[in-house]
């Protein structure tokens, strides 16, 4: 038989006012389990809690019942004060009667008779609670930053400053991501290497860090605090050690394929590294164009290189480590425009996407940072940008607006004028969005200060005509349509998640939205958590955003994963789920429900007939559970329930608040 | 003596016996006559010997893959035929990892509806003696004579709107299939119930499940009820009281209904199996028609890959609350 | 209806319950005290995590035990504290709110309310909505268990 | 859904397409991809624009929704997965029947015509003329 005491707090006049204590004391005498009852003016005080503390030791009382404020106020206090007095704290239930009750209604004659029964079901409760332990685990001191993009970069170097070592595991044989390929930036027009270079350089020389290029993820298992990471190291057949970075490899290597750094537009080489400033300076052989894989004659790279760190029988590898956290920080591609016929978007040299039309400003870019047509060489004198190609689409693209399409393309007309002062630009949108620090005087700069014209409207066809382009549009502020004869169009492709978004994010276990950017945890309030504790996200991963915000969110996903691993030990949910395994069929409806991944399956074995038999069963790592119990409603024979909120002590709160009125 | 499908029971004996003997099943599930000609029940065939007695009639109704559950705790390899319901179950159970695929040999038989026993009697107005079919006619042979009815009208309950006659999954298809139907009144009974105020529909359950016995007999023969521990006998928490009153028969039909939102095939073995004729399908047609119109077309059982509508959720779910 | 019951319509006060997710409408109703709105003692919350917690078996009992109405109060959708339990708890709810309707109870006697924890007037509304519809509808009998029917 | 302050004329309209003007945002791709744009005295995204407005007067009084070729090239490519060209052809219609009103049903036609007249000119003349 449980031994409970109730006490029930006067809250000043705030509960006394319109609960009659003596009442609510003496029926709370009789309840099923209660050998003590108490009242004081304020329970929260340490007076208060003395008198609570003394009441279970004098009375040997194993559970409590307060009936105060709500739960959410001092739940924890009286949990503290119990656990003071050697009990377990999860042997107290509160009784709200003062939110929920006094302060909500009239008289004595109202409240009185409701704080009993809300006294009653806490009083049913308890006495069905049994001691729970918060779970323990160990946080292991290491960060793994996946990406390694501005906001990879960033958030590494936050995290190594605050002490921690970190891996940032990058795909490309260089960091640097979309940023490097950037020649300047909104709306300061800084050059976007003269800023993202050092910073590259500052990740690289880190002792704290740990760059792992040319690498992917390939798995990830356990959860918060102890993650277990498989990491395969592409073979780059290069010694890193010995490679000092001199280039000779690259210069002689006769082989070429399109390079993925300039967009196509130009031809690298087989043995390379991917642009001048890439970070680590070691070139990777690409297998697939080098003559000597696929011929086995060459060796040109080996025998021009002066340190011999040439190395053609490296293996990939595979990289086992533990992490206390991880940031996902993938970044986002570019739309091909080549679905939308009517741009004509890969059938004439003069159509570029964004992106490509950046690299054109850049020395080391395809035209050496001339901004010429690819087609004869010309600058071009007049330029259509068009804007929402793919974004704002919701029939062929995306329903979403990109976000920074409106700001780059006010940039790059701006950087056009200044390179071919007498170029004219015409720019097709539908609404101008600049919301941002600086941005929209930045857009009307573009307009009143560089001639860029802007064209409320969009794009109907854009064929050739000689040396031109005539782009046929619509201006729908002057009900005009236009046609443009254009040397050279731009468009502001989409931007969308990576292709592999779905598998990186079934890798590391969160999900994604339907467009396949990663899902925040909470949409304001836990903007770069997932749902996957431990995990966070930074970037366009999590959907389109510009610089400035993508280091932002960096930084905060670096605070988030700091504050988790200068915790030596994590405390995890009392209230988790249990499964009663002989019980449970094993349909796993409640792994299919639970947001968390934090129900798997395992095999048990049972006697059967004289034989032994396997059988497969729910399990719940306690560690993932929050709590929500949303598992204990998928089972249907109540396998799986929610402690602290179990079956039986929810049907004994209904039942003690409508047995008596 | 009810008329056997002769031939197609060659077919299906032949094929079965391959497989029995051939160690390729060592079971087969089937049916044999029972002690009446027009019951058939379940046949649990071992060998030669056990197979002389299958038998495939127009009683069939048995659902056969619900004894998978039981008998593959025995049994490594068991062959069962499935009509298009019970194939459906088979998909319910796979799904429900209650078996295991790889264990079960299918053997798929289209089905033309089995006959309502209690219906023929009705028909004939007299004890029946024995029946012949040919054509899609019956003809009811009584000591007042004979009496020829079309075999549409004397199908069970559940086969009347049977949309799915030929099994969704199986192994090997013995007859020849039959397409799927149209079931334009399987909703007809649950749209005149909803139509009635909510008084008057409250006495009209009142009045059926005053009936029940609480032998749930509904409940072994469903093939979406394969918990290991029912509701209804638990002692912790004791969810359904054990007195035999109007409230505790409420409980336990509407929780095993709502055991079934998403999940029932509307394969009508409750009903047919309930000895007080509860019209329990009802309470299972009324969630399908719901989740229908709510979350989207929903046949359960026909692709164990989907799933079940209350396992997933969109973002912008309609609600069937008073507010949106 | 087959089972007279003994309390008569006069002295008659309708019982409520409620059951409320801790983030969002329990918090709403706390604000609701804190505000110092007043509805009617009829309502008796009970605090669950989350109403993807909210087994509609929870609800059954409360009709046999003798509440008049039963209401759900959660997060709204979308802003669940476990991201997705309410979205669950709506596709089930909904379902089973229209089978009870079904077995003949009365759409009022269980609702299902989205409530968030800055919504005090809301909740203190609903509570006082929810009241007065139980209260103009008369006692529940249906799937009241005889046995309770003695109850004071 | 807030009451509608639609007119009769877009409702009747939408009741006839389908399609609802408010899904446009007025990116006015529809007039840049249109091919008889030369022909007309409203643009076509102007024509949404009117309904949006309910400027039921000046729509009546355009030539364009009469010199819509109903080539679809407009539905093909608007990003909003409106379909213009069927609401040219509500439009349309809702002109007609107003200006033409019950002008002629079956009663009116001969059995000689009847038999005669391909069903199709039947089917539309009657759309058309008959309410």
């Amino acid at each position: 038989m449980p031994r409970t005491g109730v006490f029930i707090c006067h809250c000043g006049t705030n509960i006394a006012g319109t609960v009659d204590i003596a009442r609510a004391i003496d029926a709370s005498r009789n309840f099923p389990g209660v050998v003590h009852a108490d009242e004081y003016r304020y329970l929260c005080s340490e007076m208060g809690q003395d008198l609570i503390k003394n009441a279970i030791n004098e009375n040997n009382l194993d559970r409590v019942v307060v009936g105060t404020c709500s739960p959410r106020m001092h739940e924890g206090t009286f949990r503290k004060a119990a656990a003071e007095a050697g009990l377990n704290p999860y042997m107290l239930e509160v009784a709200n009667i003062r939110e929920h009750c006094s302060w909500v209604h009239r008289d004595i004659e109202e409240g009185t008779p409701k704080a009993i029964a809300l006294l009653r079901a806490a009083a049913a409760k308890v006495a069905l609670n049994d001691p729970l332990d918060s779970p323990e685990l160990e946080v292991e001191k290491r960060a793994l930053v996946i990406g390694g993009g501005i906001a990879g970069i960033q958030a590494a170097i936050d995290i190594a400053e605050a002490g921690y070592v970190v891996d940032v595991v990058e795909r490309e044989p260089s960091i640097g991501g979309r940023m490097a390929q950037l020649e300047k930036t909104f709306p300061t027009l800084d050059c976007s290497a003269c800023i993202l270079t050092p910073k590259m350089v500052e990740a690289a020389q880190h002792p704290n860090i740990n760059l792992i290029t040319y690498s992917e993820v390939e798995e990830v298992k356990g959860f918060v605090g102890q993650f277990d990471v498989k990491i395969k190291m592409k073979a780059r057949s290069i010694d890193p050690v010995k490679c000092t970075g001199c280039g000779v490899c690259y210069e002689k290597c006769p082989a070429k394929a399109p390079s993925e750094f300039e967009m196509g537009m130009t031809k690298r080489k087989a043995i390379y590294v991917p642009f001048p400033q890439a970070v680590p300076n070691v070139p990777v052989i690409d297998r697939e164009n080098c003559l000597y894989f696929k011929k086995g004659r060459c060796q040109i790279c080996a025998k021009e290189c002066p340190p011999q760190a040439v190395d053609y029988e490296q293996q990939d590898q595979i990289i086992e480590r533990r992490y206390g956290a991880i940031i996902v920080a993938t970044g986002f591609d570019q739309l091909d425009p080549s679905s939308y016929g009517e741009y004509g978007y890969g059938q004439h040299p003069d159509i570029l996407t964004a992106l490509e039309f950046e690299r054109l400003f850049n020395a080391s870019g395809p035209t050496g940072g001339k901004v010429v047509r690819l087609s004869d060489g010309k600058p071009p004198k007049k330029v259509v940008f068009i804007q929402c190609i793919g974004s704002r689409d919701k029939a062929r693209g995306m329903n979403y607006c990109s976000k920074i399409c409106c700001m780059f393309t006010a940039k790059q007309a701006i950087l056009l004028k200044e390179k071919v002062p007498d170029a004219k630009s015409y720019v097709f949108y539908i609404d101008v969005r600049t919301a941002g620090k600086g941005y929209e005087e930045f857009q009307r700069r573009a307009a009143e200060e560089y001639d860029v014209a802007y064209l409320r409207g969009q794009v109907g066809k854009i064929f050739p005509e000689g040396d031109h382009l005539v782009v046929h549009g619509v201006d729908s502020l002057s009900g005009k349509v236009v046609d443009i004869k254009a040397d050279m169009v731009v468009l502001a492709a989409a931007s969308i998640a990576r292709a592999d978004a779905p598998e990186v994010g079934r890798i590391v276990g969160i999900n994604s939205d339907s467009y396949h950017f990663f899902n925040e945890a909470h949409p304001k309030l836990k903007p770069v958590e997932t749902h996957t504790a431990g995990v966070f996200i930074a970037g366009a991963c999590q959907a389109p955003k510009d610089i400035p915000d993508t280091v932002a969110q960096a930084g905060a996903a670096a605070v988030k994963a700091i504050g988790l691993l200068s915790k030596d030990v994590l405390k995890g949910e009392a209230c988790t789920a249990i499964v009663n395994q002989a019980e449970c069929s094993g349909c796993l409806y409640c792994e299919a429900v639970c947001p968390y991944n934090a129900i798997n399956h395992i095999e048990i074995e049972e006697r059967y007939h004289e034989e032994m038999h396997k059988r497969t069963v729910a399990e719940v790592n306690p560690s993932l559970c929050q709590g929500c119990g949303s598992c204990s409603v998928a089972c249907r024979s109540g396998s799986i329930n929610l402690k602290g909120f179990t079956n039986e002590q929810i049907l004994a709160e209904v039942d003690a608040i409508c047995l008596q009125r | 003596m009810a008329e056997r499908y002769l031939e197609e029971l060659t077919k299906i004996h032949d094929a079965v016996k391959q497989d029995l003997l051939g160690g390729r099943i060592n079971l087969l599930l089937g049916w044999e006559k029972g002690h009446y000609w027009w019951q058939s029940r379940p046949l649990f065939a071992e060998n030669e010997q056990d197979l002389e007695r299958l038998t495939w009639d127009s009683f069939c109704a048995v659902n056969l893959s619900r004894y998978l559950l039981e008998e593959l705790k025995d049994y490594q390899k068991i062959g069962v035929l499935v009509k298009g319901c019970d194939s459906r179950s088979f998909n319910r159970l796979l799904q429900d990892n209650m078996v295991a695929r790889q264990r079960v040999v299918l053997y798929g038989l289209p089905c033309p509806g089995m006959l309502d026993y209690e219906l023929l009697t009705a028909t004939a107005e007299a004890e029946l003696e024995s029946i012949a079919e040919q054509n899609g006619i019956v003809v009811l042979r009584s000591a007042a004579g004979e009496k020829t009815v079309e075999r549409e009208q004397l199908l069970l309950y559940k086969c009347r709107d049977c949309r799915y006659p030929d099994p969704v999954v199986y192994d090997q298809l013995l007859l020849a299939p039959r397409g799927e139907k149209e079931a334009p009144e399987r909703y007809k009974s649950v749209t005149k119930l909803e139509e009635m105020p909510a008084d008057e529909r409250y006495t009209h359950w009142e009045k059926e499940l005053s009936r029940c016995l609480r032998c749930y007999a509904c409940r072994q023969a469903c093939p979406y009820c394969s918990c290991r521990e029912c509701f209804v006998e638990q002692d912790k928490p004791r969810w359904q009281g054990r007195a035999y009153q109007e409230s505790e028969n409420f409980l336990f039909h509407l929780v095993r209904a709502y055991h079934g939102a998403g999940r029932c095939i509307d394969c009508g073995e409750c009903q047919r199996a309930c000895p007080v004729n509860i019209p329990l399908q009802e309470l299972n047609r009324k969630l399908i028609k719901d989740i229908n119109e709510l979350y989207g077309q929903f046949e359960a059982g026909l692709n164990a890959d989907l799933e079940p509508p209350l396992l997933t959720y969109k973002p912008d779910d309609p609600a069937a609350f008073s507010e949106k | 209806m087959s089972t007279a019951l003994n309390n008569n319509a006069d002295g008659w006060d309708p019982l409520i319950v409620a059951f409320c997710c801790n983030w969002c409408s329990y918090a709403g109703g706390d604000l609701a005290g804190t505000s110092r709105m007043s509805y009617p003692a009829n309502v008796k919350v009970i605090r669950v995590p989350c109403s993807g917690r909210l087994n509609p078996m929870f609800v059954l009992r409360a009709f046999q035990r003798g509440a008049d109405g039963v209401l759900v109060a959660g997060c709204h959708p979308g802003d669940c504290h476990y991201s997705t339990g309410n979205y669950h708890s709506r596709r089930r709810l909904s379902s089973f709110k229209r089978l009870v309707e079904f077995a003949g109870f009365e759409p009022e006697r269980f609702e299902v309310r989205w409530i968030s924890s800055s919504e005090g007037d809301k909740f203190a509304e609903e509570m006082e909505a929810i009241t007065g519809k139980i209260k103009a509808l008369g006692p529940n009998r249906k799937m009241r268990d005889a046995r309770w029917q003695n109850v004071t | 859904m807030a009451t509608s302050s639609k007119t009769r004329l877009v409702e009747e309209m939408q009741k006839q397409s389908g399609q609802d003007p408010n899904g446009c945002f007025q990116c006015a791709k529809c007039s840049a991809a249109c091919p008889v744009t030369a022909a007309m005295d409203l643009l076509p995204h102007q024509v949404i624009r009117y309904l949006q407005l309910g400027l039921e007067e000046e729509l009546a009084n355009s030539k364009t929704p009469w010199v819509c070729a109903s080539c679809f090239t407009c539905a093909a490519r608007c990003p909003r997965d409106l379909d213009l060209a069927r609401m040219m052809e509500g439009v349309r219609l809702v002109m007609l029947r107003r200006r033409e009103g019950n002008k002629f049903g079956p009663a009116d036609l001969t059995p000689e015509q009847l038999a005669k007249l391909p069903q199709q000119a039947l089917v539309s003349g009657f759309r058309k003329y008959n309410k």
